[in-house]
């Protein structure tokens, strides 16, 4: 016997909508409106700590004994490149949320936040082979560290452009999402490249098991920097996901409400 | 749903065994897009389709082992004879038939004779004959969706065809079929959906 | 097959590929694959003969010589073990430095002396302002601690 | 289970051998491509000999990249695919059957002819074996990959660049360790850590690949 | 009936907005041949310099035969062909349409795009106008004599294989004047001759290709 | 004569101004290959066609430029809109129309409000209509030659289409065409040929 209904009985999307209040915000609905409450708070944020973070940077830190000025791209080029990798594991963390249990938001946060891992990849490789000119002497090198954060970068290209590519949003969610679970092999191999093989980029100076190995201004210049990048990505891919929810949404009851109200 | 367009809603029906059920509906009134909801391969942007107690999404295999379904691209390969089409494809699927049987079938549909020939130098008819040649092979699968099955077929076809879903029918499965054409089943179990747009 | 003994059994597979693949990753990494090769593995054979290759290492300190031609320089790469001579012809990058890291790209000429086409600084992961680092020059050899930090045995490596 | 995957090999390599042209093409285009280069660059034997291993690793790399586009473009046009995913057996298995059909009839016949390019290039005998058998474990990943991306853009007219996008940048690690496995032999040194890689790199393919790629495939033929 | 040619020219650059991506494959390749070379074969400055003029030949050569294998295809699929077979135009003016529409859309973009590629080369800056007028004069020749190679294998299932065995013979001497040109002036020579002789090959490509095209076509079609 | 079988011969016939002629035949008999054929598509083992007096072989574009041919596969490309589709292919085939023309002829095929979507995302009926829509725009070319112009057509499509078929008819056009539904077209002066195998 074959039974065919109109509602959501038992699964569906949105299951979790009446069920929990904390699930309440994985409906775009409900979320809408916290997104455009929080972005404000984090864009400032973003703002105070870059400042601060670029002033310890250039101002309070002290002068590298080997690298001299050079090194101060270290507060730019740092938490670039932690935030590519982090941005992308981010990324396929919804987009697998979004494959397993089908909800609509997740698969919009993770192609919120592709265009921001992008930029910060690209910041990543150009503040890097700029560096790379006065302290190496060269821009480039087909090395293992800069040859798969290049990778990353097409990874992050190839994603959005697979997105772009399918009309129906659903369809570009969960063919995103395959692709970003499969790129994530790529990130430990970003992180441990210096350590697996012998390379021309430097190693770790900061890490879990042991002290940094730098002095202590020009690190909290570093964490400073790291924390406003965080506030910047997060507003960003807030405002993201709201234009992509009204974008998906615009049929429905409420964004036409919304619209009206805001004109 | 498709694109931006809501094609049908509200839609609640209950298929027991025996039933026919025939969906019409204008050109792009969203018949075919009904019958791949029914068979899992396009999921609907809400409600669900369950089959004996379970959602078809979580039955999967399960449930596609009970189903067979043949749309407007009826899976037949050009370079592939019709005999190999028809063996390759049911044993695809996951129905287990024998070169004898299979060879059968093709006759019944009256392509005796052209067996052993690459599918592609047939003519439109004779190809979905080909296609169609399955149905004689699935006699023990419980639910037959079929997307125009009479289409490109001439009238001796058509009329054999026929025949093979009413049998099929009164062995107590399901059908679910659209057409253009005005062509009688006998069976007392008819159900209709027509979708307006 | 249940459907949770053949979830089950998907996950299975998939773990032991990754055991699988982690372990040949692992002694792959025991094996040599380099951007550069230290003076030492030169000296043991390890090094490319007909080609070009890189090497890496330390300058020694006091080792650099300037040819009247402005343009031509000699200096020695040491792993603290071995030591090989090197000439190059161009500009040297703004960060070499005598006690310093290297990398040399070029090939090894029948004199053994190694011919460089090109010449990169490698730094290692230490930030310190001149005057710690001047403390710390004076509580212990450099050489020795940056010659451990910067030519990364691979063995050592990954063993840590 | 494994009857659905027998078949589907089997029929993959009939249809292989009834449109043997079809076929051809990659290998054709492999060796096209290595043969221009000596005409393009000209005759130097050093040059030549420096070049081979790379030049014959990008051709393959190429002639498996194109002739994976199409991998499941005609069964997704006559519906065959539809009949696939609708089948009993689990739609990873038939991919699977695909790939290595797909395998066999244009990686293997690229790696089975590679030596006697390279033979074009004046290589010494010695590093054929191991061309050779750097190819013979880095196809079966570019084959693996690339259906990855096929499934993922298929149905998406001129799916072609928007593919070579997608699987470009999981290529790259393959072609550096298998091309850089033969210059390391070239130079007359050990290829174990290069081998080992390729041969992880080839386990991890081949255990997510077709679920990866069956994934995609439910969603691209929606 | 040049209202005929304009219609076809437009609707073919129609298509290709249309499937962008689609254009954008053989551009995509063209870029990505040339730019594995360096990872394949190793970065050294200096062969990498010496290869690149044959590298950057080879690779346009090899965009434009893959991106003619599909000239006709669409069109003869869908039934378009028949109806330009019954059109009241010449047919040789539609094929040359679509052959020059076709160009635009590939060959135009190879062209302005090579000389950034070939910086990556580290291509001395005198030598970048060579290559480039080498290669505005060459890919136009290769396009015509494609055209006829597609034509003549059209409907047959993987006509590419055949394709390439039969436009090859005649793309190679495009191959080896254009890449000779720019070895010329990397030598510091005259590379007028050179230029005649595309110029030549070019005008009797554009008199003569179209209307080979269209005989092949009409037999193709039966 | 298509590969060693002999699908007919012997056909003579006069196709007068005004004439319907209706091939008919089972799957596989030969219809498509006929009206091929009289295109000028396909060359006869033997035998000729005649159109006003000369061979169509060498009349051709003279022939052509009186002739409107629709087969199974419909010349409709699937990136172009349904509006793009038609003028292109009319001034491909050397039918001048215009924008406002082109637009009437689609909305009085029921496909007013699809103009500008692509094609490839209609449903099977709608693409044939986009096809069909140029018979509006030919009305005159004195020689229609339709291939199972009916196919996946619903029932108001179908009759739009015979309508417009016997009023070209009346307009003293000739018309040649297969089906294999019966479908009654209005028209004195009707030939059938049954192409039996
Ligand atoms: C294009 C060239 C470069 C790329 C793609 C690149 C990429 C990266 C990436 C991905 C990281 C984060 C991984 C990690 O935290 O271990 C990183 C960290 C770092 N990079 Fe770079 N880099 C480049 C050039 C440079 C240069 C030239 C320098 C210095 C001379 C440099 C110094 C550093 C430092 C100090 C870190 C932080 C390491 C740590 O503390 O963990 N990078 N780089
Ligand atoms: N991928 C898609 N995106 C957007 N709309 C689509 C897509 N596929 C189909 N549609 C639309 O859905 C509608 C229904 O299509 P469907 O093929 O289900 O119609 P149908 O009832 O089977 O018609 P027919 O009798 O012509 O076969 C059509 O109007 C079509 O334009
Ligand atoms: N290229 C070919 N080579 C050999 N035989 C062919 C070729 N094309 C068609 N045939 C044969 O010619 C016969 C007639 O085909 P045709 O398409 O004309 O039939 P039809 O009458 O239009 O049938 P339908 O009603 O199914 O459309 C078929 O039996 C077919 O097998
Ligand atoms: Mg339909
Ligand atoms: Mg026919």
């Amino acid at each position: 016997m074959m039974y065919v209904t109109p509602e959501n009985t038992a699964t569906g999307q949105d299951r979790f909508v009446d069920h929990s209040s904390w699930f309440k915000y994985s409906s775009p609905q409900t979320f809408f409106p916290l997104a455009g409450k929080l972005v404000p708070w984090f864009a400032v944020a973003a703002l105070l700590l870059a400042a601060a973070g670029l002033y310890i940077g250039f101002f309070v830190a002290p002068t590298d004994s080997q690298q001299g000025e050079a090194y101060r791209i270290i507060f730019i080029h740092v938490p670039a490149a932690w935030m590519s990798m982090f941005i992308y594991v981010v990324m396929a963390f919804w987009a697998g949320v979004g494959l397993t249990f089908n909800t609509r938001l997740s698969g919009m946060m993770a192609s919120a936040l592709a265009p921001t891992g992008a930029l910060f990849t690209f910041l990543a490789l150009w503040s890097g082979s700029l560096w790379g000119k006065p302290t190496w002497g060269t821009w480039w090198v087909w090395e293992a560290r800069l040859t798969s954060e290049l990778i990353l970068l097409f990874l992050y290209f190839g994603f959005m452009a697979l997105q772009a590519a399918i009309d129906d949003p659903r369809r570009a969610d969960k063919a995103g999402a395959v692709l970003a679970l499969t790129g994530v092999i790529n990130i430990p191999i970003i992180y441990f490249s210096v350590q697996w093989w012998n390379t021309l980029h430097q190693g770790a100076s900061v890490s879990l098991k042991s002290a940094p190995t730098m002095a202590a201004t020009m690190f909290t210049g570093m964490l400073v920097m790291v924390l406003a990048l965080w506030m910047y990505s997060i507003a960003a891919s807030l405002m993201r996901v709201r234009c992509i929810i009204l974008e998906r949404e615009r049929d429905s009851q409420w964004v036409a409400e919304y619209m009206s109200s805001h004109k | 749903m498709r694109g931006r367009r809501r094609l049908f809603g509200g839609l609640n029906f209950t298929l027991r065994d025996g039933d026919l059920l025939r969906v019409t509906g204008a050109n792009g009134s969203g018949k075919t897009s009904l019958l791949r909801i029914l068979c899992g391969l396009l999921s609907p942007v809400c409600g669900m389709v369950r089959w004996g107690g379970g959602d078809i999404r979580s039955l999967r295999e399960e449930y596609w082992r009970q189903l067979l379904y043949i749309g407007h691209a009826h899976a037949v390969k050009g370079e592939l004879t019709a005999l190999e089409n028809l063996l390759v494809t049911c044993t695809l699927v996951g129905v287990n038939v024998s070169r004898g049987q299979a060879l059968e079938a093709l006759s019944r549909l009256g392509l005796a004779g052209y067996e052993a020939l690459p599918v592609k130098i047939l003519s439109r008819g004779q190809q979905r004959r080909v296609a169609l040649a399955r149905l004689f092979l699935s006699e023990k699968i419980p639910l037959w969706i079929l997307d125009e099955p009479f289409d490109a077929l001439d009238a001796g076809a058509v009329d054999c065809v026929r025949l093979l879903i009413a049998q099929h029918l009164s062995r107590g499965a399901a059908v679910v079929l659209t057409t253009h054409q005005e062509i009688r089943i006998d069976n007392p179990q008819v159900q209709y959906i027509n979708i307006v747009s | 097959m249940k459907p949770r003994h053949k979830r089950f059994a998907a996950i299975a597979v998939g773990v032991a590929a990754l055991g699988v693949a982690a372990a040949l990753v692992l002694s792959a990494l025991n094996k040599n694959l380099v951007f550069f090769f230290t003076p030492s593995q030169v000296a043991a054979n390890e090094a490319p003969q007909l080609r070009d290759f890189r090497i890496g290492g330390l300058v020694v300190p006091g080792s650099l010589k300037r040819q009247p031609d402005g343009l031509t320089v000699q200096f020695i790469v040491t792993d603290t073990a071995r030591s090989i001579p090197v000439t190059y012809r161009g500009t040297l990058p703004d960060l070499f430095r005598e006690g310093k890291g290297v990398v040399a790209q070029g090939h090894l000429s029948s004199d053994g002396v190694f011919q460089a086409s090109e010449v990169l600084a490698k730094h290692d992961e230490n930030y310190m302002p001149p005057e710690a680092a001047d403390a710390v020059k004076k509580a212990h050899a450099v050489v020795q601690k940056t010659g451990q930090t910067l030519v990364t045995d691979p063995q050592a490596e990954a063993k840590r | 289970m494994f009857t659905v995957l027998r078949c589907v090999i089997y029929r993959d390599l009939l249809l292989a051998t009834r449109r043997w042209a079809d076929v051809l093409t990659a290998l054709v285009f492999f060796v096209i491509v290595v043969s221009l280069f000596p005409l393009g660059v000209g005759p130097e034997p050093n040059l030549l000999r420096t070049i081979a291993p790379g030049v014959i690793w990008v051709a393959a790399l190429l002639a498996s990249m194109l002739s994976l586009t199409r991998i499941f473009a005609a069964d997704y046009a006559d519906g065959t695919l539809e009949q696939m995913l609708l089948s009993t057996a689990p739609l990873g298995m038939i991919v699977a059957a695909k790939v290595i059909a797909h395998w066999l009839v244009t990686g293997l016949l690229v790696v089975l002819i590679a030596p006697l390019l390279a033979l074009q290039f004046d290589l010494p005998q010695q590093l054929l074996a191991t061309l050779t058998l750097s190819l013979l474990l880095g196809t079966p990943v570019l084959s693996m990959i690339g259906a990855i991306g096929a499934a993922l853009t298929l149905g998406l007219r001129g799916g072609g660049a928007l593919l070579s996008l997608l699987v470009l940048p999981l290529y790259v690690p393959v072609l550096i360790i298998g091309a850089g496995a033969v210059d390391m032999a070239a130079a007359g040194l050990g290829t174990e850590a290069h081998f080992l890689l390729l041969a992880a790199l080839l386990v991890v393919a081949a255990a997510f690949a077709p679920w990866a790629a069956a994934a995609a495939l439910r969603i691209s033929a929606e």
